[in-house]
C-alpha cells in the first residue's frame, strides 16, 4: 500500500491515491489531495463540492449520482470539471475522502 | 517523431471516416448493386457503375502488436493503395481494386501468419475478450481458449464448408463483453465458489448499500464485524456471478480449482429467418486447463461436427437445435442434461414446457 | 530489453498451429517494451496459477474526462514490476474501422513512444484499444492522439463509442448511411462521450440492415437496424437466372425459410406478399442479383440490449418500428434526449435503460417520452389481467 | 320421499360411473374406432364392433332448475334409453343407438328451448362462472352476459361455419372460475378502483399478514390506525385484483360505475398444430349495462366477423392473429391500442419485440 | 309462492332470444322456491345497482369434512330473507359426467326438499353444484346425498373433485382409460378431497389424448394428457378416399399445418416421420378414418396450471413426458405422493403447486421428489448464467 | 352482526359464528363456542389445539397451517376431526377465538 503525505500527517493510500483512511481525513488532507489532482487551492466553490459529497456520503454510504451532484450543487458538469480537472469520480471524490466509486468503468 | 508538447485540444471526436475511404468507395458510395464471395476471404461488390472492390478478409490474433500493424500498412501500400479496414470481428481487410493483387496478398498473408478466409458459411474469428492478459475478472484466459480453438476449427476458417455462418464468443466472465449471449457456440468463463470478503478492507474502499444492491440474487447483506460496518454473503444464495466484486474491491473470486468455462450454443443476432436468440446452455463446466484447454477444445469442436453433420443449408446453430429439439441435440452432442441446464432465475417458468408437444422417439 | 525475457513455455505452446498467434505478438512487443515483455511475465505465470493477476479496476484519466482509460494494478508488483501500472486507453475508431496505411502508422508512432506497443484491433465496443501503459504516460499519449486527429472512446457511465458496420461504403443492403449517422452522433456527443453523467454505460450501434453485422440488437443500448417500408425490389430475369443456374433450390432454399411464408414460387414466377414479409433479408440474402431492399429506406430504432448482469441479459426492442434516417437526424437526436432524459432522472445507479424500461413498464416510459403506443412494440399483448387503470376517482 | 334419519356414511366418493354407462358403452369401451360430425350437433362414433352411437348435444344455460333436470331426464327415457351426459362445456347429451330417435330429439329440444348444435368449427356453450348470482367477488354477471353474447352468436352454434373451433370463455373476476386465460375469446369482469379498507373491522376479521402477503404488487402495508393495528392500501400501486378481498371481508372493492368488463383474444388449450396459449388483451374495458351487456356483445361480434372472414380452415383465433400479426388484429378489428395492452407485470419484457422482424405494410 | 314473486323487468329481457335462458330456469324453480325467488329478486336489484349482493364468503360445511360448501350470506337480508342465507354444496359428479335418469331424478328430489331447486350443471371444477340453501339443510342433504350413492366435492386447500373426458367411453382416441383413471383417484383420495390439509387447492383433470377436451393443461395442478410413443398408425386406403373424396385437401390442409413439419404428401403417398411428429393430434383430427394414434400409449404428466392470482396465470410445465396408465396406476400415485409431500412441507399458505416449483426451482423440486432431469420438461435450456453449482468447499 | 351468549356474556359473532371480539375470548367463551361445533366438554386433548392456536395466532397474526397443527400438537388430521367435527378452520379456530379462515375455500 503506497502512503501520502499532508504535511505532518502519513496516509495510506491505494495506487490511485485515494485515502483508505476516511476517519483520517481533514480539511488539510484535502488540500494535499487536491493538489494531487491539479487543484492548487480549494476555493469556497471547491468546499461546496467537497462538502456536499461529504455529507453525502456519510448520510447515505454512498456517493451521489453525477446528476444529482450537479441538481444539488447549482454547478454545471463542465463547471464541476472545471473546478476539479480530473473529473467528479477521480477528483472531486478523492479529494473528499470517499471510497473509490467503482464499477462505472 | 520526438515528443513536443502540444496545445491540449479536446473533445474533437474521431477523424472523419472519408479521410480513409479509397476512391472507389468513395466514388460509389451508397451505390453498390450485388455482391458475390469470390473464394474464401474474397468479396466481390460491385458498383452501379459497374466498378468492382475486393475485399480480401485475413485472420488477426485482435491483441496486435505495433510491429503487425505495420507490416499491414506496408501490405495495404503494396496491393490495396494504402487502404484497409478492421470488420466487426476483428478481422482486416484490404480494400483492394486491381484484381490481380489478389492471389499475391493472399499468399503474403499466408507467409506472415495471417490466413484469409472467414466469409460465407465458415467460421470467422471469435468475438472475445481480454482474459488473464488485462481483466481483473477474468475467471479464465480469452486469448488462450481463442487460440486453442480456431487452432482446431480452423478448416472451417478457409473452406465455406458449413450449413451457414458459425459464430463463436468468448467472455471471460459473467460480465460477457462479447456477444457471449447471442453467439452459435459461447464460451463463457466463469466462477463457481462464493466470493471472499476482506472484512478489514471493506469498511475503508466499498460502498456497503451499492455492494449490496450489486447482488442479483440478494445474497449480500450488511453486517458488523470487529464493530466495523461491512457485508457478509450468504453462500447458498450466491451463483457466483462477481457483481459484487465488480463493485467492491475488498471482495475476491478467483479460484485456481473452481473457475473453468460453460459451453452454451444456438444464439445469434441476426434477423435472417429466425428472430435473434440467446445462446443456450449446452456444458455448464469445463476445467481451466492451459496453454491449451483440451477439454474445452474437444467440447467446441463436437458441437460443430455434429452440427454440420445434421443442419440443413440455411440453418444456423439455434435453427437447427430448434427444429431437431433440444433432447434430439443433447443426444447427439452425447452431452447429459442435467438440473444445472434448468433455468431457475426470474423467467424461469416462461421455459417450462407447457404442453404436450413431446418428440416421444428421439432416436429417429 | 533482452533482459526482460522470461521463459514462457507454457505460452510457447501458443504459438504453434494455424491461428494467428497472439503470444507471438506479445513477443514482438516485448522486444521493444519492457511493459509487454513483464505482461508476457505476468500472462505465463496466470497460465500456471490459473488465476488471473490484476487487481480490482483503478480509476485514472486525463484531464477535463471522466472516461476512455481503464486503470490496472497487478498483485505481485515486486514480480513484474513494469506492469505494475498497466492502464488501457481507449481510442475512438473512425467509423466503419477504415484506415489509411499511414493514419495506422501514426497511431504506432505514439504507442510505441508511451506504452507496451500492444493493442487491441478492436476492443469489443468498437474502440482501437491500446494496451498496457503507465500513468505518466497519459497526457502525453492524449495530446498526441488529439494532435494526430484522434480522441478518447468511453468508460464509466458514459456514452461509449458508437460503432456501426461498413454500410453504404461497400455493401448494397445499407438502409441508411451507418457511417455518416455514426459519425454524425459520435460528434454530437462528445460531451456525454467524454464526461459519464448517466446512470450506467450508454451504447450505440448501427446497422445498415436486418442482418446486423455489428450485432446491435444484443450489444447497444440503442440499436439502428436499417429496413425498408415498401416491396422488395426484384429483377425477374436475376431470378430465372438463379433458378435455372444451379446454385439456389428457390423453392426449398428461399421460399421454404421464408419465416413469414410470404413467398410463392411456381417454378416460373417468384411472388411475394409484401405486406407479411417481416423484412428478414433471407431471400435477398440467398439472391443478391435478383433481390434488394425496397427503396423507402430507413431504420427500425429498438432500445435496451446488455450483457446479463444484474437482470439478465437483454435484447432491444422496438420503439419506432420505422423512421427516416437522413441528416442532421433530429428527430433521433430528439428521441435519444428524451430517454436520456427520463433515464438520467430516475434510473438507478448502474441500471441500464433496457432495465430501467422494464422496471417503469414500456407503457409508462412511452408516455413519459411522448410517443405512442404501437402494437409493433410488442410480440403480443399482455395475457395477465393486472392493469393499472388511470380512472378518475 | 320422506326425510328419515339414515346412518351417517362418509367418504363413499361419486357413484361408479359405469352403473350410469349405456350398454352400447359398457360393450365398446376402448374399442371405438372412428366417429364423424353427423350434422351440426349430432356425432356419430362407430364401434370396431360396427355398433354406432349418436350423441345428440344441446344448449343449456348451466344454471338449471329440477324442473328441466327433470325434463331432460324424461327425454333421456323416451330418447335415449334413459342415458345422457354432459359436456366438459355444460351442453347436455343424449346418447342415442336408436338412429330414428334423433330428428324426433332435436325438434322436441329445439322445442323446448335447448337447441342443438356446438360441434365441429362452430361457437359452443360458453364456459362461464357465478356473477352477481352467487358470487362475492363478482364485477359483472355471467349467466346476463353470456345470455347475450350467445344469443347473438347463436347462428354460429347451430351452424358449423366457422374456420375452426371458436371457444368463448367468461369470468366474472380475476379468480377467473373457468378457462378465460386461455379461451379463443374470452370476457372477464373487473374492477378499476383501490379497494377500500374497513379499518374498524378489519382488525377483528382478518389476518394481516395473510392480507398483506396477498397483493401481487406489494401495495399493502400494515398501518396503526386509532391504535389498533390495520393495513393501508398505496393506491398507485394497486392494479385492482381483488386479492386481498379475497382474504379479508373487512376489505371492499365493487363499484357501481367503475366495475366492467374486459376482451381477451387467441387463447387455446388443445395441442392441435400450435401449443396451448395464452389469451391476450383485446379490449381493456367495456361497461356493465345490463341487462343486455350491449358493448360488451358488439365487441365480442366484431371480433368474431372479423375472424370469420379472414382465417383460413382449421386456424383458431390465436393462430390465425399470429400468422397476419398483432398490428394488422388490432387494425381489421377496428381496435385501439393503448399503453393498457403492454404488459408491465413480472415477464413483461419477455414480451417486448426484440427483433428487427416488423411487416411495415400493415394494410397489405 | 306467488307472494313471493317480484317484479324483474331487467331480467325478463333475458328470457328473450334463441339462447336457453338462465331466467327461465330461476323462474321455474321460483314457482317452488322462495330462496330462488329472493335469489332472482335480489339478482334483478343487482341489474339496477351494477354491484353483486353477496357479503364475503361464510364457511359452513358439514361434520367431518372440512370442503364441500361455499357459504354465502347476502348484505340486505332485511329485504331477501330468504336468501340470507344461500350456501352452495358441491357434490362430486360421476366420472365423464354420465347419468341415467334415475340417477338425476334423485338428485333433483334431495335439492328440491333442502335446497333452491336450482343447480349448475356443472361447476367449472366439474362437480355438480346445488345452489343456494340454508345451514341447517346442511347435514340432511348430506346425508340423503351418500344414502343416494353421492358424495360432496371439494372446497378449500384440498384435493379437489377430479374430472376428465369421456375418453374410452366414446373417444376413439383416448390412449388411457381417463373415466377409470379419475375414478380410481377419486376414491384412493377421499381424505384428501374432504379435509383440507395443502397449502392451497389441488385439481387433476384427465384427457385422453392432446385435443385436451377438459382443459386440463390450464385449469389443473395435475394434468394427465394421453398420448403415444410409437407411430401413428396409418390406413392407407382411408388416406386415398380422403384424398379422392373431396374433403380434405391433405397438402394445405393436413401437412401444411402439421406444427412439426414431419409430414410429406406428393399427392398419393402420405408419410410421416413419427420421430419429429410432437403428437399434435391435428393429422388425425382431420383424417379420423385414416389416422389414428399409436398403439403403445399413456400419457405425459403436467403439473401446475392455474389461474392469474398471485404470480400470474400459468399452464402445466411437463414432469413426465410419457408414463403407462395402468390400474393401479402405482407409478402416478407415487410422483403425486411425493409431490404433495414436499409442497405439503414446503409450500406456502395459499401458494398453488405450480407457482411452488417456479419459487424453488424445477431442478430442485426434481430432485427432492426423486425424478431425474430430461430435456424434454423444458422449451430450452437455461439462457443466464446464473447457475448453482453444487461445488465442494 | 349476530349475538351469541356465553354464560352472562353477550359477544358480537358474524354470520358463521366466528366472535368478532378477540379480546372478550376466554375458557368460557371457548367452552359455549365449542357447544356450537357438536364438542360437549372440552377435554384435555381439545385445550392442546385451541391453545397452540392461540399461541400460533398471537405471536405470527396468522392461524398455522393445518399441517403445522397437525405436526406440532401430534394430532393426526382424522383425530382433530374427532376433536372439533367441523373441523380444524370452522371448528377449531372458531374456539380458539381466532378470525375465520379465509381464502381456503
Ligand atoms: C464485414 C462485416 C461487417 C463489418 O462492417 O465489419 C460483414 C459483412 C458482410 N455481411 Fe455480415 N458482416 C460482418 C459481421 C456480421 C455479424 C456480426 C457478428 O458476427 O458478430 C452478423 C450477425 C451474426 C449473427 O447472427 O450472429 C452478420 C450477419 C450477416 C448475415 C446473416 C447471416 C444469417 O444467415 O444469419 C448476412 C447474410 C448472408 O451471409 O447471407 C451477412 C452478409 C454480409 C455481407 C455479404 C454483406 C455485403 O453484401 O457486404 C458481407 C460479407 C459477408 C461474409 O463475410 O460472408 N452478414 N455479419 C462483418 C464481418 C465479420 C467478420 O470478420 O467475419
Ligand atoms: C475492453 C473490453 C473487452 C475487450 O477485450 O474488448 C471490456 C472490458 C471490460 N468491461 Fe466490458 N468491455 C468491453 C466491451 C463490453 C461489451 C461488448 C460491447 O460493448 O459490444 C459488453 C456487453 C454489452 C453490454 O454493454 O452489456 C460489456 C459488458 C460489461 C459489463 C456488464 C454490463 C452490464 O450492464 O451487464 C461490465 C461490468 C460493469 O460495467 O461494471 C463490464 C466491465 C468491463 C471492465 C471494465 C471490468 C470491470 O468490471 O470493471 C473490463 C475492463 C477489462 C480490462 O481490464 O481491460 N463490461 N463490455 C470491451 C471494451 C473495448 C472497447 O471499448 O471497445
Ligand atoms: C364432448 C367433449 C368432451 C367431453 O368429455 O365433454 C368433446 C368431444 C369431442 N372433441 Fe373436444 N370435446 C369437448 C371439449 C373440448 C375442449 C375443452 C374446452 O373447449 O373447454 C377442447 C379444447 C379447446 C381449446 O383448445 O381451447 C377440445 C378440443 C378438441 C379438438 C382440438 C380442436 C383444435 O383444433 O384446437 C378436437 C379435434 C377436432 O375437433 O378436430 C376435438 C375433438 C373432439 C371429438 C371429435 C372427439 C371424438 O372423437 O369424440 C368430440 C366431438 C367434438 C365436437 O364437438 O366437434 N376436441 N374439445 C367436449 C365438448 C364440449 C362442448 O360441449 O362443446
Ligand atoms: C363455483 C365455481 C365457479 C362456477 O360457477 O363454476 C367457482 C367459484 C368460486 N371460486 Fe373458483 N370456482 C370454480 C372453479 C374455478 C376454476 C376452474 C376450474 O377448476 O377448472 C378456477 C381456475 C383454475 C384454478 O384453479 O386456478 C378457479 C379459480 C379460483 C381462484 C383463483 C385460484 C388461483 O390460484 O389463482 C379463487 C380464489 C381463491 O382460491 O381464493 C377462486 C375462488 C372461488 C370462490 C370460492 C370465491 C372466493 O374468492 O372465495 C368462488 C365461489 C363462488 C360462489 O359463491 O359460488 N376460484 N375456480 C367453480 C367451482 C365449481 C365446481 O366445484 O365445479
Ligand atoms: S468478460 Fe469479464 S473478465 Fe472478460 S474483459 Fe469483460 S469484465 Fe473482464
Ligand atoms: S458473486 Fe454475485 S451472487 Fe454471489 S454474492 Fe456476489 S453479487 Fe451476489
Ligand atoms: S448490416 Fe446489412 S448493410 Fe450492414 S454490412 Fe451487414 S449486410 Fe451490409
Ligand atoms: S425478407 Fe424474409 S420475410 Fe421477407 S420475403 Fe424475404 S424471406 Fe420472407
Ligand atoms: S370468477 Fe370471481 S366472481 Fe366469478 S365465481 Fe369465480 S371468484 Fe366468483
Ligand atoms: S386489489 Fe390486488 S393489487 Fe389492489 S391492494 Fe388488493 S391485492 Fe393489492
Ligand atoms: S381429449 Fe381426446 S380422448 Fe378425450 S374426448 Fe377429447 S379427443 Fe377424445
Ligand atoms: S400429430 Fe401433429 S405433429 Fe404429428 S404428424 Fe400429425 S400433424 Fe404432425
Amino acid at each position: 500500500m503506497a502512503e501520502f503525505k499532508a504535511g505532518d500527517m502519513v496516509l495510506d493510500v491505494d495506487e490511485d491515491g485515494f485515502i483508505q483512511e476516511p476517519d483520517k481525513w481533514n480539511e488539510k488532507v484535502a488540500a494535499a489531495l487536491a493538489s494531487g489532482e491539479g487543484v492548487d487551492s480549494l476555493t469556497e466553490n471547491h468546499w461546496k463540492v467537497v462538502n456536499y459529497l461529504r455529507d453525502y456520503y456519510l448520510k447515505f454510504g454512498v456517493a451521489p449520482m453525477i446528476r444529482k451532484l450537479c441538481k444539488d450543487t447549482g454547478f454545471k458538469l463542465n463547471e464541476i470539471y472545471e473546478l476539479f480537472p480530473s473529473g467528479p469520480a477521480k477528483g472531486a471524490c478523492k479529494v473528499a475522502g470517499l471510497p473509490k466509486p467503482t464499477g462505472c468503468v | 517523431m520526438a515528443t513536443e508538447t502540444v496545445k491540449r485540444k479536446t473533445d474533437i471526436g474521431p477523424p472523419h471516416y472519408e479521410k480513409f475511404l479509397p476512391p472507389i468507395i468513395k466514388k460509389n458510395y451508397g451505390k453498390w448493386k450485388h455482391h458475390e464471395i469470390v473464394k474464401p476471404g474474397v468479396l466481390m461488390h460491385v458498383a452501379e457503375s459497374g466498378d468492382k472492390l475486393f475485399s480480401v478478409r485475413a485472420a488477426t490474433p485482435r491483441l496486435a502488436s505495433t510491429k503487425t500493424l505495420r507490416l499491414f500498412a506496408d501490405l495495404a501500400d503494396k496491393f490495396s493503395g494504402g487502404h484497409l479496414r478492421y470488420t466487426s470481428r476483428n478481422n482486416v481487410e484490404f480494400l483492394v481494386t486491381d484484381e490481380k493483387q489478389i492471389e499475391p496478398l493472399i499468399a503474403r498473408l499466408k507467409t506472415e501468419g495471417y490466413p484469409v478466409g472467414g466469409t460465407g458459411p465458415s467460421i470467422t474469428n471469435i468475438v472475445h475478450t481480454q482474459g488473464w492478459v488485462h481483466c481483473h475478472s477474468a475467471a479464465s484466459d480469452a486469448s488462450g481458449v481463442v487460440k486453442s480453438v480456431m487452432d482446431e476449427l480452423f478448416p472451417h476458417f478457409e473452406k465455406m464448408d458449413l450449413p451457414a455462418k458459425l459464430r463463436i464468443a468468448f467472455a471471460c466472465c459473467l460480465n460477457m463483453c462479447g456477444a457471449v449471449h447471442c453467439s452459435d457456440i459461447s464460451i463463457l468463463g466463469l466462477h463457481r465458489r462464493p466470493p471472499k470478503v476482506n472484512h478489514a478492507a471493506l469498511p475503508k474502499m466499498c460502498e456497503i448499500p451499492t455492494t449490496v444492491a450489486s447482488c442479483p440474487t440478494g445474497a449480500i447483506r450488511p453486517k458488523t464485524v470487529d464493530g466495523k460496518q461491512t457485508v457478509e454473503i450468504i453462500e447458498e444464495q450466491c451463483m457466483y456471478c462477481a457483481n459484487c466484486f465488480t463493485v467492491c474491491p475488498a471482495i475476491t473470486l478467483a479460484d485456481a480449482e473452481n473457475d473453468g468455462c460453460s459451453i452454451w450454443v444456438g444464439g445469434k443476432v441476426s434477423n435472417a429467418r429466425h428472430e435473434p436468440m440467446f445462446s443456450k446452455l449446452a456444458i455448464p463446466f469445463l476445467p481451466n486447463n492451459p496453454p491449451r484447454w483440451p477439454e474445452v477444445v474437444a467440447a467446441v469442436k463436437n458441437i460443430v461436427e455434429v452440427y454440420a453433420k445434421n443442419a440443413r443449408k440455411y440453418e444456423r446453430m439455434g435453427e437447427w437445435i430448434e427444429r431437431i429439439g433440444w433432447p434430439r441435440f443433447f443426444r447427439l452432442a452425447d452431452i447429459p442434461f442435467t438440473k444445472f441446464h434448468i433455468d431457475d432465475f426470474k423467467h424461469a417458468g416462461e421455459y417450462y414446457r407447457r404442453s404436450a408437444h413431446i418428440k416421444h422417439m428421439p432416436e429417429a | 530489453m533482452a533482459d526482460k525475457k522470461r521463459s514462457t513455455p507454457k505460452l510457447d505452446e501458443l504459438e504453434k498451429g494455424p491461428w494467428p498467434s497472439f503470444v507471438k505478438e506479445m513477443k514482438q512487443a516485448a522486444e521493444k517494451s519492457a511493459t509487454a515483455a513483464d505482461a508476457l511475465g505476468i500472462l505465463e505465470r496466470s497460465y500456471n496459477d490459473k488465476i488471473g493477476h490484476w487487481k480490482h479496476g483503478g480509476i485514472v484519466g486525463v484531464k477535463g474526462y471522466g472516461g476512455g482509460v481503464i486503470g490496472r494494478y497487478n498483485d505481485i508488483p515486486q514480480d513484474f514490476p513494469d506492469v505494475a501500472e498497466f492502464h488501457t486507453v481507449r481510442v475512438n475508431q473512425p467509423a466503419g474501422w477504415f484506415y489509411t496505411s499511414d493514419a495506422l502508422r501514426k497511431l504506432c508512432d505514439i504507442w510505441e513512444r508511451h506504452g507496451s506497443g500492444l493493442t487491441n484491433m478492436h476492443g469489443s465496443t468498437g474502440d482501437i484499444v491500446f494496451l498496457g501503459t503507465k500513468t505518466p504516460e497519459l497526457e502525453p499519449i492524449f495530446s498526441e492522439l488529439t494532435e494526430a486527429g484522434f480522441d478518447l472512446g468511453g468508460s464509466g457511465s458514459d456514452m461509449r463509442t458508437p460503432s456501426c458496420c461498413c454500410g453504404m461504403a461497400r455493401c448494397e443492403w445499407a438502409c441508411y448511411d451507418t457511417m455518416g449517422l455514426t459519425y454524425d452522433l459520435t460528434m454530437h456527443y462528445q460531451d456525454e462521450l467524454h464526461r459519464p453523467a448517466f446512470p450506467y454505460k450508454f451504447k450505440i450501434k448501427a446497422a445498415g440492415c436486418p442482418n446486423d453485422c455489428v450485432a446491435s440488437v444484443a450489444r447497444a443500448d440503442l440499436s439502428i437496424i436499417g429496413t425498408w417500408r415498401d416491396n422488395i425490389q426484384m429483377n425477374k430475369d436475376a431470378v430465372a437466372a438463379c433458378a435455372t443456374g444451379g446454385k439456389v433450390d428457390i423453392g426449398k432454399d428461399v421460399v421454404a425459410k421464408c419465416p413469414s411464408k410470404c413467398m410463392d414460387w411456381d417454378g416460373k414466377n417468384l411472388s411475394i406478399d409484401n405486406g407479411n414479409c417481416v423484412r428478414c433479408m433471407h431471400c435477398i440474402n440467398v439472391m443478391p442479383k435478383a433481390l434488394a431492399p425496397g427503396k423507402d429506406r430507413g431504420a427500425t430504432i429498438l432500445v435496451g440490449s446488455k450483457a446479463p448482469i444484474i437482470e439478465g441479459a437483454l435484447l432491444s426492442a422496438v420503439m419506432v418500428p420505422f423512421l427516416k434516417l437522413e441528416a442532421p437526424y433530429s428527430d433521433l437526436k430528439e428521441l435519444i434526449g428524451a430517454m436520456w432524459e427520463l433515464w438520467g432522472e430516475h434510473g438507478k445507479n448502474r441500471e441500464r435503460i433496457g432495465e430501467f424500461i422494464q422496471r417503469v413498464g414500456l407503457g409508462n416510459f412511452l408516455e413519459q417520452i411522448g410517443l405512442e403506443p404501437v402494437p409493433e412494440m410488442v410480440t403480443q399483448p399482455r395475457t395477465n389481467p393486472y392493469i393499472f387503470y388511470d380512472v378518475k376517482k
